[in-house]
């Protein structure tokens, strides 16, 4: 048991995360639970951010996770009040229903 | 460094301000802001030519480089010789006179801000087209003006006739632009640039081409687009028709300034033509032509705008024949006398419509000098002036041409001395027509039009009276433009003055001695008097001719043939084609974001593979 | 010590993903989601990254989540339903997230692996010994040289907030 | 190792302190109430009813935890838990006092120095918001989920004036440890005020403090923004299902979270442990507040009412406990332990106070009147004072 892990050890849990994300994309029906699975994507990729912050000894990969959170937001906000409208027009969540245009 | 981009910019500042906000302005502020704008330029044109003192050399003042491509390049130059000075003080001078006559004249109509706005881009385009130091800038100007032209005959929106003479005023100048754009492309094919200086320069040495040659197409071209905006035969016809608009932009455009245009683009090139004998004859011939059948036609007119209009095409006449007999300067001599007089007749006639409230008809008139006598007063000094009486502004302008062409060749002084007679009489008829014998129209007591608008006319009458032997021209320009020393023949000048007078008497003798004569003359030569009354049925001619062959030919095979056979078919077998592929592509876009999500980690994985194996990794 | 740490909560991170894709019902999955951002601020502190961790927590888990629990909970969306459409996500997407995950995680391992040195707590200074996930650090590179972008990125949250007052207000 | 030793002491001890002045906040709080509505308040339990909070410990954790039909288990038993350990947590970087020394080893009086404690803190309250809408969901009620909805809603609206506010004592202080924070208000001008942020010159944060104040009483779910447990609207609102432990686990989370949330409160703006006059005077406040407080009660229990027989024992009782507690204060050793705690506790002890006493005084707003008063006045307002103070220490720089 080293003491401590070297840094591809995260950069690889990041992958990981970021595969559960895509399979979270893929396999969920659910809008809500497809967009968290974004987010997951979203904090993996800020994970191999840090990561490689890290490693550089830079603060830019703090920065540029900040600003992926900050757009995150952004997008959590609208694409909320997006799938607030779908239900209020279609009363469903599931995402293969609403894939046609019009109804 | 001079400043000269504030001459054109005055007026432009203006046409934006009225253009923009003038809807909102009173009519007070709309023309002060006019006046204002046009004035500026004018003091600050007076105040350029005093700091540039005698101007033997062209000065020029470039600012930014326009077009440029490869070796040739075009920049924004103005420049300023003796010949842009004269133009630019007639053009600004008679501009603001005729701009605060516009004042009073324009008091009542609808679309007051407009009308000035107009006015003030037409100045700027005009300064430009005066300014410019290459051809491609006096190109702008050039459409400018014509812009301007359309769009102040049309004026009167409503009026379907203003609307019609407006499209073939723009029409027909089309042709000459034609020309003017050919003429350029072969002169940067040629010389490889626009340039006043460098063409000139280049053309200098080359020897005078006894036949055709490329100087002579060049000015032939040119020359048709002289006549376009001139106003010559065979191009002339717009002019009649644009009196349609007010009268001020009768005087100002369609008289005073626009029109001569064309001569101070002959002029301009002068260093071309007289390296181009033959097109100098063309020129020559052409404008006798004009001077000729327009004065004719202008005998048997009734309309008063009608009659000067086709004085002023016989007039322009004069100035190309000048021109063409190679006494340039003496053209420019013209075109600044007649700018006076003419402005001036112009704006009489307008005085006199004004006092009618809109009757522009010579037969309904008559007996008016004691109810208008200011405007009788001015008119009569432009009459004077045009009729070539000594010593007023006409008769030296005129002897010079005369002198100059018989010293060309005798018989286009003949023909010149007929014209001559004819103008003043046709002149003396009007005048006649309008102000003697006894009232005929059924419209009580005309009033004398305000100050603002019979103010400028005095000066302008004061200008063609004096204006002749005060400003020689020719003279001032004689470095730019010399002219061959043709003896003052004495006998020569008589002769001319006496065809003026001959016209006047005649004229004396038919209106207001036996006013019947004229009737039973025309009874007499009836078909030639109907053939002149209806211009030579020149328009009916270009219509039969050219204008009814197109229509046809456009509507049987460019519309059914052309468009709706080959473009709309390509059209619509790309949008079939389009179809047949989508409907193949479509499949893919199931609306099913998974599989969406599906594709597009098949297209990272594509990516690794590219990445990791074949680029051999993340370097 | 760090090691054991990173361990336990990178486990408790990829449990609580895991649990995130095969719970049904949205609640569930947000709460997970909730607890992989937790586990992931800790590995932010253990990266330095101090600052970014407090920022995952107030704003990731504070209020974005926030959100999706407020919205799963106003469209009372309850477990989703057993429905076999879109069989061609799982044709194609199963053997694809598989590539990919193998891939990134060999390239890590090939190209990453010898070049980057391993994680100490504190270690995440610069040449003369400064921490720099501080938010002073954080904020001092935020407000000079990125300045630019951090401005943008206020006008972006003001659009979103036009975007989603305009979106959940009227009738679309 | 002894590090984990004094921790866990310290964490013992503070949890035991808080949990205890939990209980006891209530029982203040009743009689504060009480005496405001001109009632006695609980008064059988004990003398003046001192024993009522134990009482009401025994009673809950005897009850009978009821878990409803359809409810979600697994939230339904998480959200209590989560709601109280969060609230525990968030004090844990909260000091009381200077560096002490006890038997000859140095330590901060505050479990964990972290030099990111206000972050931690925000981030902390920032996901308590959990504990309520996962139990107000969970509990399958329309009433509950009423309650956790406008909790959630609220709660993040009235975090951002909150965090915006207790930016600007932060940009004073140039740092984010809330003890060199507090440090950074020690001293006074002219010896006379305080050099406390919410005077201390180039930008007296009376408005920060206020607007702190107001989102605190939003963000601990107090009157007059308790809309999530609106009796009269929505039952219990998130915690109608809850009885028992569940119910005592809100119930101890919502007054941990008054206690963490005043702390904060002085130590941003009232100077932390700083007292409010200069030394020594300062030093021997407490003695005499605790001295005149056991006069006082020595008095009362000599002329004491016919029907309260039992005050002729309980007063001098308590009025002896108290001499003993000021002669405390005098002891040399304890003395700069204990002063900063004292005045430390006093000032978070007032804001509690404030608390009871808004719930005394003011009604309840309406939903949309609360969620727009955040929105478009203390947000605003906040920005504004934020930005001006901001100007102000850039001035002075």
């Amino acid at each position: 048991m080293p003491a401590t892990v070297p840094l591809s050890w995260y950069l690889i849990l990041s992958a990981i995360l970021f595969g559960l994300g895509v399979a979270g994309f893929l396999f969920r029906r659910n809008i809500i639970t497809v967009f968290m699975s974004i987010e997951l994507m979203l904090n993996a990729v800020n994970l191999s951010f840090i990561a490689f912050s890290y490693q550089l000894k830079q603060v830019d990969g703090n920065i540029f996770a900040l600003f992926v959170m900050v757009v995150a937001a952004a997008e959590a906000a609208v694409g909320l009040a997006i799938i607030l409208t779908v239900f209020k027009n279609r009363a469903t969540l599931t995402i293969d229903e609403v894939s046609t245009l019009k109804n | 460094m001079q400043h000269l981009w504030l001459i054109p910019a005055l007026p432009l500042a203006g046409f934006l301000i009225n253009g923009l906000l003038g809807k909102r302005l009173p009519n007070l502020v709309v023309s002060i802001i006019a006046c204002a704008s046009v004035l500026a330029s004018f003091g600050w044109v007076l105040k350029t030519l005093a700091a540039l003192g005698p101007l033997e050399a062209a000065y020029v003042e470039s600012y930014f480089p326009w077009i440029q491509s490869g070796t040739f390049q075009v920049g924004f130059d103005l420049s300023v010789d003796r010949l842009t000075a004269v133009m630019l003080l007639v053009v600004t001078g008679i501009g603001s006179l005729i701009h605060i006559y516009a004042v009073g004249y324009m008091a009542h109509e609808g679309g007051y801000y407009r009308f000035f706005a107009y006015l003030n881009l037409f100045m700027f385009f005009m300064l430009i087209l005066v300014l410019g130091a290459n051809f491609l800038l006096m190109f702008v100007g050039w459409e400018g003006v014509g812009l301007c032209s359309y769009l102040l005959i049309g004026f009167y929106i409503l009026k379907k006739s203003a609307g019609d003479a407006a499209k073939k005023a723009f029409i027909v100048n089309r042709i000459g632009d034609f020309g003017f754009t050919l003429a350029m492309f072969l002169i940067v094919v040629n010389f490889g640039t626009l340039d006043f200086q460098r063409v000139f320069d280049a053309v200098r040495p080359m020897p005078i081409e006894q036949s055709a040659g490329l100087l002579t197409a060049v000015a032939l071209l040119l020359f048709v687009g002289a006549a376009g905006k001139s106003a010559q035969v065979p191009l002339y016809v717009w002019l009649p028709d644009a009196m349609e608009g007010p009268t001020p932009v009768s005087a100002l455009i369609h008289a005073a300034t626009m029109v001569t245009a064309g001569v101070y683009m002959v002029a301009r090139a002068a260093v071309i033509y007289q390296r181009a004998p033959v097109a100098m004859d063309v020129v020559a011939l052409i404008g006798l032509l004009t001077a000729v059948m327009a004065a004719t036609i202008g005998i048997t007119q009734n309309d008063i705008k009608r009659v000067f209009a086709y004085s002023t095409v016989s007039q322009l006449g004069y100035m190309f024949l000048a021109c063409g007999v190679g006494a340039f300067s003496a053209g420019i001599y013209h075109v600044v006398t007649h700018a006076f007089f003419k402005a001036l007749l112009f704006l009489g006639a307008g005085s006199v419509i004004h006092a009618l409230e809109g009757e522009q008809d010579l037969t309904r008139m008559g007996g008016l000098w004691k109810k208008i006598p200011i405007t009788f007063g001015v008119l009569a000094c432009a009459w004077v002036a045009i009729a070539g009486i000594p010593p007023f502004a006409g008769f030296y302008s005129k002897d010079e041409i005369l002198l100059a062409a018989h010293h060309h060749a005798p018989w286009m002084y003949w023909v010149g001395v007929i014209t001559a007679a004819i103008t003043s009489f046709y002149v003396s008829r009007a005048m006649f027509l309008c102000f003697f014998g006894s009232y005929r129209g059924h419209h009580d007591h005309p009033h004398e039009s305000p100050f603002v608008m019979w103010g400028p006319l005095a000066v302008l009458a004061l200008l063609s009276l004096i204006g002749g032997w005060y400003f020689k021209v020719p003279h001032y320009l004689e470095t730019l433009l010399p002219m061959q020393n043709v003896g003052h023949d004495t006998t020569l000048v008589m002769i001319s003055v006496g065809a003026g007078f001959a016209g006047l008497g005649l004229a004396a003798l038919m209106y207001v001695v036996k006013p019947e004569l004229p009737g039973r003359l025309a009874g007499a030569l009836g078909g030639l008097y109907r053939l002149v009354y209806n211009k030579y049925l020149v328009d009916e001619l270009y219509n039969a001719v050219l204008v009814r062959p197109l229509v046809g030919g456009s509507r049987s095979l460019l519309w059914r043939v052309m468009d709706a056979g080959l473009v709309d078919g390509a059209v619509n077998g790309v949008g079939t084609a389009a179809r047949s592929v989508g409907g193949v592509l479509r499949l893919l876009q199931s609306g099913n974001i998974r599989s969406y999500a599906a594709w597009v980690t098949l297209g990272c994985v594509a990516v690794l593979v590219a990445l990791g194996l074949a680029a051999g990794g993340v370097r | 010590m760090d090691a054991i740490l990173f361990l336990l909560f990178a486990a408790i991170a990829v449990a609580c993903g895991i649990n995130l894709v095969v719970q049904t019902h949205p609640i569930s999955s947000a709460i997970s989601l909730i607890g992989v951002m937790g586990a992931l601020a800790v590995l932010y502190l253990l990266l330095g990254a101090e600052f970014m961790a407090a920022a995952q927590m107030i704003v990731y888990a504070g209020a974005i989540m926030v959100l999706f629990v407020f919205v799963i909970m106003l469209l009372n969306a309850g477990a989703e339903k057993k429905r076999n459409t879109a069989t061609f996500a799982k044709i194609f997407g199963v053997p694809a997230l598989v590539g990919f995950l193998g891939l990134v995680s060999f390239l890590i391992q090939k190209e990453m692996l010898p070049r980057t040195d391993h994680v100490k707590f504190g270690g995440f200074v610069d040449k003369d010994g400064k921490a720099l996930g501080t938010a002073e650090a954080v904020g001092n590179a935020l407000f000079t040289q990125y300045l630019l972008p951090f401005e943008v990125t206020s006008i972006l949250i003001l659009i979103a907030i036009l975007g989603a007052v305009v979106l959940a207000r009227k009738e679309i | 190792m002894e590090f984990f030793i004094i921790t866990a002491i310290k964490a013992g001890l503070v949890a035991f302190v808080l949990l205890t002045l939990a209980a006891y906040l209530v029982w203040i709080e009743r009689k504060v109430l009480a005496h405001i509505q001109l009632r006695i308040g609980p008064y059988r339990v004990g003398p003046h009813g001192l024993l009522q909070p134990l009482a009401d410990l025994i009673k809950l954790v005897t009850k009978e935890g009821v878990m409803p039909a359809e409810v979600n288990k697994f939230y339904y038993l998480l959200a209590p838990f989560l709601a109280v350990a969060l609230a525990l947590v968030s004090i844990s970087v909260i000091p009381f006092g200077r560096q002490i020394e006890v038997f000859g080893y140095k330590t901060y009086m505050e479990l964990a120095d972290v030099n990111i404690g206000l972050l931690l803190i925000l981030a902390i309250s920032a996901v308590s918001v959990y504990g309520i809408a996962l139990g107000g969901w969970a509990s399958n009620n329309k009433y509950s989920l009423l309650g956790a909805l406008r909790s959630s809603a609220q709660m993040i609206s009235y975090e951002l004036p909150m965090s915006i506010a207790l930016v600007s004592p932060l940009l004073m202080a140039n740092t984010l440890s809330l003890r060199e924070i507090a440090e950074a208000q020690a001293g006074f001008y002219f010896s006379v005020i305080p050099k406390w942020y919410i005077f201390q010159a180039p930008a007296p944060q009376f408005i920060a403090f206020l607007i702190f104040l107001i989102a605190a009483f939003a963000e601990t779910n107090r009157i007059p923004f308790d809309l999530p447990e609106a009796e009269n609207e929505l039952v219990a609102g998130f915690h109608t299902e809850y009885s028992s432990m569940g119910f005592a686990a809100f119930f101890t989370a919502e007054y941990v979270n008054m206690v963490t949330i005043s702390a904060l409160a002085t130590h941003l703006f009232l100077g932390g442990w700083n007292p409010p006059v200069v030394e020594p005077v300062a030093g021997f406040i407490p003695t005499l507040i605790f001295f005149g407080a056991a006069f006082f009660l020595f008095f009362h229990g000599r002329q004491s009412v016919a029907t309260r027989t039992w005050d002729r024992f309980t007063f001098p009782v308590f009025g002896g406990v108290f001499l003993g507690v000021g002669a405390v204060f005098q002891v040399p050793m304890l003395k700069e332990a204990l002063g900063p705690l004292f005045w430390f506790g006093a000032k978070t002890g007032f804001i509690l106070f404030l608390y009871i006493w808004v719930r005394g005084t003011l009604p309840r707003f309406r939903f949309d009147q609360l969620m727009s008063f955040a929105w478009k006045f203390l947000f605003p307002a906040s920005l504004v004072q934020l930005l001006v103070t901001g100007l102000v220490v850039a001035l002075k720089e």
